[in-house]
């Protein structure tokens, strides 16, 4: 199933796009899942994932936890720091 | 009367706090964030998320409207590119009563710092780039109000 | 920088805050004060006293300014006669970062009620004229900071 | 000795003067003594200072406690009621 993924900050730094469309093996069913083939796919991914709980998501629009079910549009990014 | 925004100009503060105030609440409370010109930072860069940061934003300002019966609430974020002195967040907060107006305004600010979709980057004049890391105090005092 | 006024003036927000904010501080937290129009109230007459009504504002001002090492701190009390929607009190404080704003904005706020020497009398549309009784709540909040 | 007092609020208002200049018997030493001399003078006196315990007081522009020993210009009034 093709996801739609998109990255904030320095994850979107370290992995160069903002934005892409992919399609993970059936056995990534969960954000962490996603995370963790992210990580493995390539030297980009190994950087930006190095450290998988620094890492944020959200499914459709909605904070989620990492054991989250993958939905088709998935944001990663780091702890925010606004304000 | 919740005013929510997210946006790349500039904040007009003198304007928001007329838009705000024309209801003549009995007590205001408000928060202005700057860019901080400390070490040598030449620009203040917020990464935010074009869903969810506002969706955080009017979450955060429907929680406190409720939970202190505010009269009005603006809550307004800078995104993008700002320099120092530059105003980043603004907060504007009343009810009939003084007590409720500052502790949502402070609720609000608190939280803005850890439940809302931003990501600030800062660059220095000797070239260093750097995401602010979040900070343990921050975490905090947003758990005050739970 | 602090600025302490007691005037029958108009409070003219937006100068005052654009006075307050040439520095450009990190985090400025304000109050303001308005007549609320409850009841049929139709005039708040605040009487002072010459001396002391301005002595007690300063006094607070500045034992403000050293607890919490304020950047800036305006603080404007207005007398005399005035009607619904009027502001009769604002504050403005300002520092690096935003706890310290804050606290000494609700510290000043608070002591504001129990510590300065000014007197509320209210007027209503059906004749009623009645001077304000000291609030218990009011003397609890203000005993918090000791 | 001669005292400028002046009154403010609804003690004003009772007293129906701002400021008098009074000249109290050698007996009144204290703010306690005045407002209980100035309660026994006259009907407005005894209206104004009918509940002592309410009377707040300050001499020489300086707040000061009932047993304070007077000076040259005394203000008496309510509780106060600001911000």
């Amino acid at each position: 199933m093709a996801l739609t993924v998109s990255y904030f900050a320095w994850v979107r730094e370290r992995m160069g796009v903002s934005e892409e469309v992919i399609e993970p093996p059936a056995g990534v069913t969960t954000m962490a899942d996603l995370v963790g083939w992210l990580a493995a796919r390539d030297a980009r991914g190994a950087l930006a994932f190095a450290e998988p709980a620094r890492i944020r998501g959200a499914i459709d629009g909605v904070m989620a936890a990492p054991d989250a079910a993958l939905g088709r549009e998935i944001a990663l990014f780091p702890p925010v720091t606004g304000g | 009367m919740i005013h929510v925004a997210v946006q790349t100009d500039a904040i007009d503060v003198a304007a928001e706090i007329d838009r705000h105030d024309a209801g003549g609440h009995g007590a205001s409370a408000s928060f202005i964030g700057r860019v901080r010109g400390e070490d040598g930072l030449t620009e203040l860069f917020l990464d935010h998320h074009p869903v969810l940061t506002e969706a955080g934003l009017a979450g955060l300002a429907h929680t406190a409207a409720d939970r202190w019966g505010l009269a009005a609430l603006t809550l307004i974020h800078r995104v993008g590119a700002m320099t120092p002195g530059e105003t980043i967040v603004l907060v504007l907060a009343s009810s009939p009563h003084r007590a409720e107006a500052l502790a949502a305004c402070e609720y609000l600010i608190d939280r803005l710092k850890t439940d809302v979709m931003l990501w600030k980057r800062e660059t220095f004049a000797d070239g260093r780039v750097r995401w602010v890391e979040p900070r343990e105090g921050d975490q905090g005092r947003a758990e005050r109000w739970d």
